[in-house]
């Protein structure tokens, strides 16, 4: 059979209004239907022929899984909330700005006027073997082509590699985890809530996943605390283009002082791996410690600990090491 | 344009010589009747399913409603194109990379060829085409670009137009640096960025005298 | 249903990439029913056992012998039951996750399978040098054993040849375990070059696509086949009339009474006093 | 001339158009019956096609026609409008194949009612391949034993040409491929990471007495350096719709050159030139890949006969990446001997460039001949080849092979200056050519070198210094604040600027207006009616009388040049001028007729031609009515002898219809044109991240007079861009086990968007005139790019030091990892990383 990446073959088509009927259809459905947010990463995969779903249930109708509204003190924002809508989002910007400025700093205008937060959260991985539609491990091969003698993978991973090295492009994920949220799955079994933190999964747990999703779950909302509200938030995306592109390495921290010493700290770093990467032992060796130049020297170290590069993304072990240290003390314009 | 004299809005029937059966039909009703009228339900009958859709629907393109026979999987593109003639939005990349099909659904900038048509039912649809006055008096925008001759090829034009139009309206009065993220949704290859901006900034001027 | 999955390589050449899992379920399935039919056959039919006169006058003749017959060696022992904790960790770590029960399993199951792949190797020469090499396998010879053993099953009194040292059964699935065992292991070596290891540089280059394919199915089949032969192992191990083997496998040696009631001393003569060698 | 219209900013006749979206590129047009195509690309790197099977694929409800090579007709010699013979080659391009040697080459074509139906259809056909050798890195193919891209070698041996006097042969040598491999020493040293000065190089020659000029050499540098092979990505694919009608071949698409387009496709589809219509309203971008169209058009053109329908081919972004043409990316070794002031006393340079699979590029010897004008060494030795590779055709991208020559020198000339202590400015000033500068190796018959027409690049650099307060800047050059470090960087460019020899046409109607016909394409220079203010000045005719006729064929255009090598401005005003003053003497002799008197005695302006003093004579309008009366020259019915047949044929159509201005551009010229390019530029890096941002830039320009400032400004800042893409990020890369792409989208390929330049940016020109052409005016397409990408190349280095780039793009993980290493990291010479 010869190969054609171009025109999206048939599919049946649904518009749910309510997650109700989302749900039931993709509970009759799966694992042959396809869940459409906004469609950024989607339409990809349909025009390039390769993902060939019998049904695409589009979720552009469904009101209830769009919008922002306030929670025991934190917010609760609906999977298909558009980035633009949280970037304006005043209760954002007040008191979770990490998540704005991550949001706002995701591809292109037109995309965030129409990418949502569960799609970005949800989004594959964009390693160019995987997308070429090639049988690697992970679509179902026995291969990471990425990790070879002669592979380029300047953009792969350096840190939780398991037979595949790619990594997750998102930017809004590590600022989620940095502010301890939690994700709302729905399906016809019912509901479970997950930490954002374990929502993602690496290669070693399932080769073929980004996430915990299983093909007949939805992700309805995305829960924020009160825990980190008006905290110290940094975050900061490394690109090459600056616009459009994927993070090459992004960092997302939220941090409070108490007399001058950091008091409590969530740290994440995303695509440095296959999934968001906590990262517990710079937390827990720099908590107590006073923000300067050394307590960011030492957080810089532990957080590359076990990195391991492949032939072309040495650079992203410095690169971490020092997005770490500014996470700490700042970036340090003057 | 069909004609190739020199004119703001040139007749449309000169090319009729040209051709024996009305080659060019700008509306390409016709041409496009193949391109559409197959089924493309998998599942064979259509099923009763909630939310399920019916594939002859209504738009409202450029204030004027039109109802239109869609592919459950055509995108809005496509369809602005092949069947309702407005060949005005381009396809640059056809993945979401570009913005020359940079149309405003409800006043938003989106890449029409990353939108399914049946997405936007019921929605309000601008394309560069429905920028101008019935009189054929230019958009605001559309004046700057002709006052400063902005853009070279002019083949992301339309898009760049559209997007600044839609940022315009959430914020009529950017610096140039803002105006410039605004826009940074739309990939131009002449690089004519220094020229775009300034012409369309001079469009933003133009709408506050407005 | 594919007993075989196919991919596509770079070229949009396909390309042989696993078994398919539906295989594992079967195997798994086999070895239950398995168990649960000659399970039930032994609770239902009347196997002929050796009347305890028989063997109480087989005491009388045979006195000179010790009370405890040597049957496994430290060595031997020692393989086995390394081997099988391997072997256990290996179908774990590959079949829970297929299963369902998803964690990181590489790392464990190529450790594991280090192991295994080291005390074959280790068994091979042991058993060359020190063991009777030949007392395990299974030849033409043994044809008539064969059917006295089926009669035997069928409840018939049939004269003719008990087992040697170890009874049929033993030996023709050592010789299957030979077969899949060897099938996974080679395959799993030539894998290695394909996840990350202190010992190889990864080269999942090293043979071509096709090559690969062979070799990963090899794996596959050997694993799903396993699957089947240690859940039967594991059942024989257990049952009661069978026990006192898997006791020698644990302590080394049998009873006097137990090696002239299992075994034929023209088959497996035991030196008087008997040697270390077993 | 009195100038009204040169010089002058002006709405262009076709912008309205555009910003309505009335403006129509060839996917836009419409025909009863259309059909839709689809391609089968190659997977494969090399192979041959064993089996086709269409049954399945014909069977798909809707589909009309396939076509293979076996419906390519057969390549064949043909002759052009200039009487040049142009040789058949068996082993060149060709639209559709059996032998593909690049991955996501066409093979096979299916129409259908639908690209939907197409499609699927594609993905029923049965195919098999044979896989061959492959190599996507010319350096591997030049290993003894390394493959070869095609069967037959690995380059292409150009016969040399027939000396002057001597009979031409019957059958003229032809090109042909043949093998090349490195010898021993030299795979020695290029595995030690240095690129061998090939001896036995093919494209080889030299002047002036090296071993003097390094001899006299204060300093000599000796350095390796890689430019990227970086795609044209115009924005419109090169799709087309083509149909047959009356015997004719009616082809929409995008091209650079209309006129010119028509023998393209004559070539290619094999019809005589007169049967071809070629349909080129609007062009979305060339850079040099639609010189003349595209060659994939053939396919909907024997789509459309085999199925008897109209054909649309939409070509997507991703097989535009296979079939759009890039430039050739070329590893340098550069050899250069400075004196104590700067000047350079010997350049030794060998270049390989990565030619692709087909027809030899210019670019590797251009890296040369470009060198030895822009820094004026008083000795060369140029030594180069282009390699073949299994790797998507190259063709000419804006400045072809003077890009990569500017790219591979300006760090070394920048490192020279900081070693000697000389200012960036000055180092190029010393170095700059003036005047009548000579360029390339001794040629023709006398063996003597060519040279430019004229060159102001000292000016420019002066001027550019002053504006972009360069003194000031380079204080601050270097200083780290914080995680922060700026530099500043200079560099200067050139290219060819220009042709000759084409012709005007126009016609002055008893309506009073101007119709002038416009072979030139438009493709987004404004050239299409630039250039022919010209005429309208020489006449006194306001640009609203003005009726531009322009992008199809099938309107009476005359012979113009190609839109490539920034020809047009200079070519097409120069013919321009010519057109207009055969209708003024046209208009002085019919003044005189009927009012007595000299014909000089009278002059043309304000839409009258007149007795000197303003007494009466007669309006543009009358004057045309009585050149239709009195026929012969005046009306078009007796035209010039040497215009070339192709506007004969126009202007005869033309005839009768009013006073017709038309003539051949018979100049003189002393000199090749050139044009130069000075650009400044400044950059501010993170050394935390590696990440730069450029502040600043600068391009001034000596291209002589300028005609139109708007689209002159958008050519010089557009190209520089263009250029800066080059240096900051845009590139290839290949799988090399499977020899196929790996950055298919913009997002792998990563041309410039708005946020990766400065938000404001600047240009001037010179506005100094080029003695030797009527106009003064020079083409501007191509030396910006150059000036561009090695202004920001010469910034980061002047901030960060040698020791961090030995290739291009420098993208921020080469900094990063250079900075930690303190040596550049990045492999030196390995393709398509």
């Amino acid at each position: 059979m010869a190969v054609i990446h171009d025109v999206m073959p048939a599919f049946e088509l649904f518009q749910p209004e309510t997650t109700a009927d989302a749900v039931t259809l993709l509970d009759r459905y799966s694992p042959n239907a396809w869940v459409m947010a906004g469609g950024m990463d989607s339409f990809d995969w349909l025009k390039d022929r390769i993902k060939r779903p019998s049904v695409v249930i589009d979720l552009s109708r469904a009101a209830e899984l769009r919008g922002i509204k306030e929670r025991d003190g934190g917010l609760e924002i609906g999977a298909a909330t558009t980035l633009t809508e949280i970037v304006r989002h005043a209760r954002v910007r007040e008191k979770f700005m990490i998540l704005a400025e991550a949001a706002e700093l995701v591809a292109s205008p037109q995309i965030r006027n129409q990418g949502t937060l569960g799609g970005n959260v949800s989004q594959d991985t964009r390693c160019w073997y995987y997308r070429a539609g090639w049988s690697c491990y992970r679509a179902g091969g026995n291969i990471c082509y990425a990790d070879t003698p002669t592979a380029i993978n300047r953009e792969h991973a350096i840190l939780d590699a398991d037979r595949c090295v790619a990594v997750n492009p998102s930017d809004t994920a590590p600022a989620l985890i940095a502010l301890d949220a939690q994700m709302v799955i729905q399906s016809a079994r019912g509901q479970r809530v997950v930490e954002a933190e374990d929502f993602f999964i690496g290669p070693g747990t399932d080769i073929t996943r980004m996430t915990v999703l299983a093909p007949d779950e939805l992700l309805t909302a995305i829960r924020i605390p009160s825990t980190w509200a008006g905290a110290q938030f940094y975050f900061e995306k490394v690109r090459d283009r600056n616009v459009w592109d994927f993070p090459l390495l992004n960092v997302a921290s939220a941090t409070t002082y108490a007399s001058g010493r950091i008091e409590r700290i969530r740290m994440v770093v995303n695509a440095a791996a296959a999934r968001p990467l906590r990262l517990h032992a710079v937390e827990a060796a720099v908590v107590g410690r006073p923000r300067s130049e050394e307590t960011a020297e030492r957080a810089g170290q532990i957080a590359i600990e076990g990195a391991q590069a492949l032939r072309y993304n040495a650079y992203k072990i410095p690169l971490m090491r020092n997005l770490v240290k500014r996470a700490i003390r700042g970036r340090g314009d003057t | 344009m069909d004609d190739k004299t020199i004119t703001a809005d040139p007749p449309k029937n000169v090319s009729r010589r040209n051709f024996i059966k009305g080659v060019i039909a700008s509306g390409a009703v016709v041409s496009s009747a193949a391109y559409l009228w197959r089924s493309s339900s998998v599942l064979g009958q259509q099923p009763s399913a909630p939310g399920s859709v019916e594939r002859l629907i209504t738009l409202m393109v450029n204030g004027q409603e039109r109802r239109v026979d869609v592919l459950k999987q055509e995108t809005l593109a496509t369809t602005l194109r092949y069947k309702l003639g407005l060949t005005g939005t381009k396809l640059g990349c056809d993945r979401a990379e570009c913005g020359a099909c940079t149309v405003l659904v409800d006043d938003v900038p989106h890449y029409s060829c990353s939108v399914l048509t049946h997405a936007v039912r019921g929605k309000k649809i601008v394309t560069i085409e429905g920028l101008a006055a019935a009189d054929g008096t230019l958009h605001p925008v559309q004046q700057g670009v002709v006052d400063e001759q902005g853009f070279q090829c002019a083949f992301c034009m339309s898009g760049f137009i559209m997007a600044a139009v839609g940022f315009l309206k959430t914020n009529p009065n950017p610096t140039r640096a803002q105006l410039a993220h605004g826009i940074s949704g739309n990939l131009c290859r002449c690089q004519d960025y220094d020229k775009i901006l300034t012409s369309l900034m001079r469009g933003a001027e133009n709408m506050r005298k407005a | 249903m594919d007993f075989v999955k196919w991919g596509l390589n770079p070229w949009g050449e396909s390309i042989l990439t696993h078994v398919s899992w539906t295989l594992f379920w079967a195997s798994l399935v086999a070895g239950l029913m398995f168990l649960v039919a000659h399970g039930s056959y032994m609770l239902l039919s009347a196997h002929r056992k050796r009347p305890a006169t028989e063997t109480d006058h087989l005491e009388k003749t045979f006195a000179s012998l010790p009370e405890r017959i040597e049957r496994h060696s430290l060595m031997a022992r020692a393989f086995h039951w390394v081997m099988a904790a391997a072997m256990f960790v290996l179908l774990f770590t590959a079949f829970l996750p297929v299963a369902g029960v998803k964690f990181p399993w590489v790392t464990w199951h190529w450790i594991a399978g280090l192991v295994l792949t080291g005390s074959i190797v280790f068994h091979i020469i042991h058993a060359t040098v020190w063991l009777d090499f030949w007392s395990i396998w299974v030849g033409p010879k043994d044809v008539p054993e064969l059917k006295a053993e089926l009669m035997r099953e069928l409840g018939r009194e049939v004269p003719g040849p008990k087992s040697g040292k170890y009874p049929l059964g033993n030996r023709l699935y050592h010789t299957a375990i030979v077969a899949t065992g060897l099938g996974a292991v080679l395959s799993g070596v030539l894998m290695m070059s394909r996840v990350r290891t202190p010992f190889v540089t990864r080269n999942p280059y090293l043979l071509s696509d096709s090559a690969w394919g062979v070799t990963y199915v090899t794996h596959g089949l050997a694993g799903v086949a396993l699957v089947g032969l240690v859940i039967a192992h594991v059942y024989f191990a257990v049952r009661p009339e069978k026990w006192w083997i898997t006791k020698s496998m644990i302590l080394g040696w049998i009873t006097r009474r137990q090696y002239l009631e299992h075994h034929e001393p023209e088959r497996w003569k035991v030196a008087n006093p008997p040697t270390s060698r077993s | 001339m009195a100038e009204k219209l040169v010089g002058q900013n002006y709405t262009t006749p076709d912008l309205i158009a555009k910003v309505t979206g009335k403006s129509k590129y060839a996917e836009d047009f419409r025909v009863d019956g259309m059909l839709f195509a689809k391609l089968l690309l190659s997977p494969h790197p090399h192979a041959r096609v064993t089996r086709i099977d269409t049954t399945a694929a014909m069977a798909v409800p809707g589909v009309k026609a396939i076509v293979t090579a076996d419906d390519l007709p057969a390549p064949s010699d043909a002759v052009n409008d200039n009487g040049q013979l142009i040789l058949a080659n068996i082993d060149g391009e060709v639209a559709l194949t059996k032998e593909p040697v690049y991955q996501g080459q066409p093979i096979l074509a299916v129409a259908a009612v639908d690209e939907v139906t197409a499609a699927e259809a594609i993905e029923r056909i049965e195919i098999d391949y044979e896989p061959l050798p492959f190599v996507v890195d010319p350096l591997v193919s030049l290993r003894p034993g390394g493959p070869n891209a095609r069967t037959k070698g690995n380059f292409w041996f150009i016969p040399p040409p027939i000396p002057p006097g001597t009979p031409p042969p019957k059958s003229p040598p032809r090109p042909e491929i043949r093998e090349m491999k490195w010898t021993a020493a030299e795979l020695t040293e290029a595995d030690a990471g240095r690129l061998p000065m090939m001896e036995g190089a093919p494209e080889a020659w030299a002047y002036g007495d090296l071993d003097a000029g390094f001899k006299e050499a204060a300093l000599v540098l000796d350095e390796t350096f890689v430019t990227p092979d970086t795609s044209h990505q115009t924005l419109e694919t090169r799709t087309a719709l083509a149909y047959w009608q009356n015997g004719k071949v009616h082809v929409y698409t995008g091209t650079q050159s209309t006129a010119q387009t028509v023998l393209g496709v004559s070539r290619w589809v094999g019809v005589p030139p007169e049967d071809v219509v070629v349909v080129s309203e609007y062009t979305g971008g060339g850079f040099g890949s639609k010189i003349t169209g595209a060659i994939s058009l053939v396919i909907p053109v024997l789509l459309a006969k085999k199925a008897n329908a109209p054909v649309m081919m939409r070509i997507t972004r991703e097989e535009e990446h296979y079939i759009g043409r890039a430039r050739p990316g070329v590893r340098g070794r550069m050899k250069v001997g400075f004196a104590k002031d700067g000047r350079i006393t010997a350049l030794d340079m060998c270049s390989v460039s990565d030619n692709g699979p087909f027809e030899r590029q210019g670019d590797c010897n251009n890296t040369g001949v470009i060198a030895s004008l822009m820094y004026q060494p008083k000795a060369m030795r140029f030594r180069g080849i282009s390699v073949l590779t299994n790797t998507p055709p190259r063709g000419p991208q804006s400045q072809p092979g003077g890009t990569q020559s500017h790219m591979l020198i300006e760090p070394v000339i920048s490192k020279a200056a900081r070693k000697l202590g000389i200012d960036q400015v000055a180092i190029r000033r010393i170095n700059a050519p003036s005047g009548k500068a000579p360029f390339g190796p001794p040629g023709g018959p006398k063996q003597v070198r060519q040279y430019a027409t004229s060159a102001f690049v000292k000016e420019a650099l002066d001027k550019g210094s002053a504006l972009f307060k360069w003194d000031e800047r380079k204080t601050r050059s270097g200083k780290r604040d914080g995680n922060k470090v700026r530099g500043v960087g200079v560099a200067v460019s050139t290219y060819s600027a220009g042709s000759t020899g084409y012709d005007g046409l126009f016609v002055i109607k008893p309506d009073g207006l101007l119709y002038i016909q416009s072979g030139i394409g438009n493709h987004g220079t404004e050239s299409v009616s630039d250039c022919h203010r010209v005429s309208a000045e020489i006449l006194g005719v306001p640009w609203d009388k003005v009726v531009v006729t322009w992008g199809d064929t099938a309107k009476n255009l005359p012979w113009t040049c190609n839109s490539g090598g920034s020809q047009t401005i200079h070519a097409m005003t120069r013919a321009a001028h010519a057109a207009g003053m055969d209708a003024k003497k046209k208009l002085q002799a019919i003044a005189a007729k009927d009012l007595g008197g000299r014909p000089e005695d009278y002059e043309v302006a304000n839409e009258r031609v007149f007795r000197k003093g303003g007494r009466p004579g007669m309006t543009l309008a009358k004057a045309a009515q009585r050149a239709i009366d009195l026929g012969g020259a005046y009306d078009g019915h007796e035209l010039p002898k040497d215009i070339n047949r192709f506007t004969t044929a126009s202007a005869n159509a033309l005839a009768g219809q009013g006073l017709m201005g038309v003539a051949k551009d018979n100049y003189p010229r002393d000199g090749q044109s050139r044009s130069f390019v000075a650009g400044f530029a400044e950059v501010e890096i993170d050394v935390e991240t590696g990440k730069y941002y450029i502040l600043d830039y600068l391009a001034v320009a000596d291209v002589g007079t300028v005609v139109h400032p708007r689209a002159l400004g958008g050519q010089i800042l557009g190209r520089s861009i263009l250029g800066i893409g080059h240096t900051i990020g845009q590139k290839w890369v290949y799988d090399q086990q499977y020899g196929v792409a790996l950055a298919r989208r913009f997002h792998h390929n990563r041309p410039p968007t708005i946020l990766d330049v400065p938000e404001q940016m600047a240009w001037a020109a010179l506005d100094i005139p080029d003695p030797e052409t009527p106009v003064g005016a020079r083409g501007i397409g191509e030396p910006p790019v150059g000036a561009g990408a090695c202004a920001v190349l010469n910034a980061i280095s002047d901030a960060l030091g040698d020791n961090i780039y030995q290739r291009a793009p420098v993208t921020l993980d080469m900094i990063l990892t250079s900075l930690e290493a303190g040596h550049p990291t990045i492999e030196p010479l390995t393709a398509h990383i």
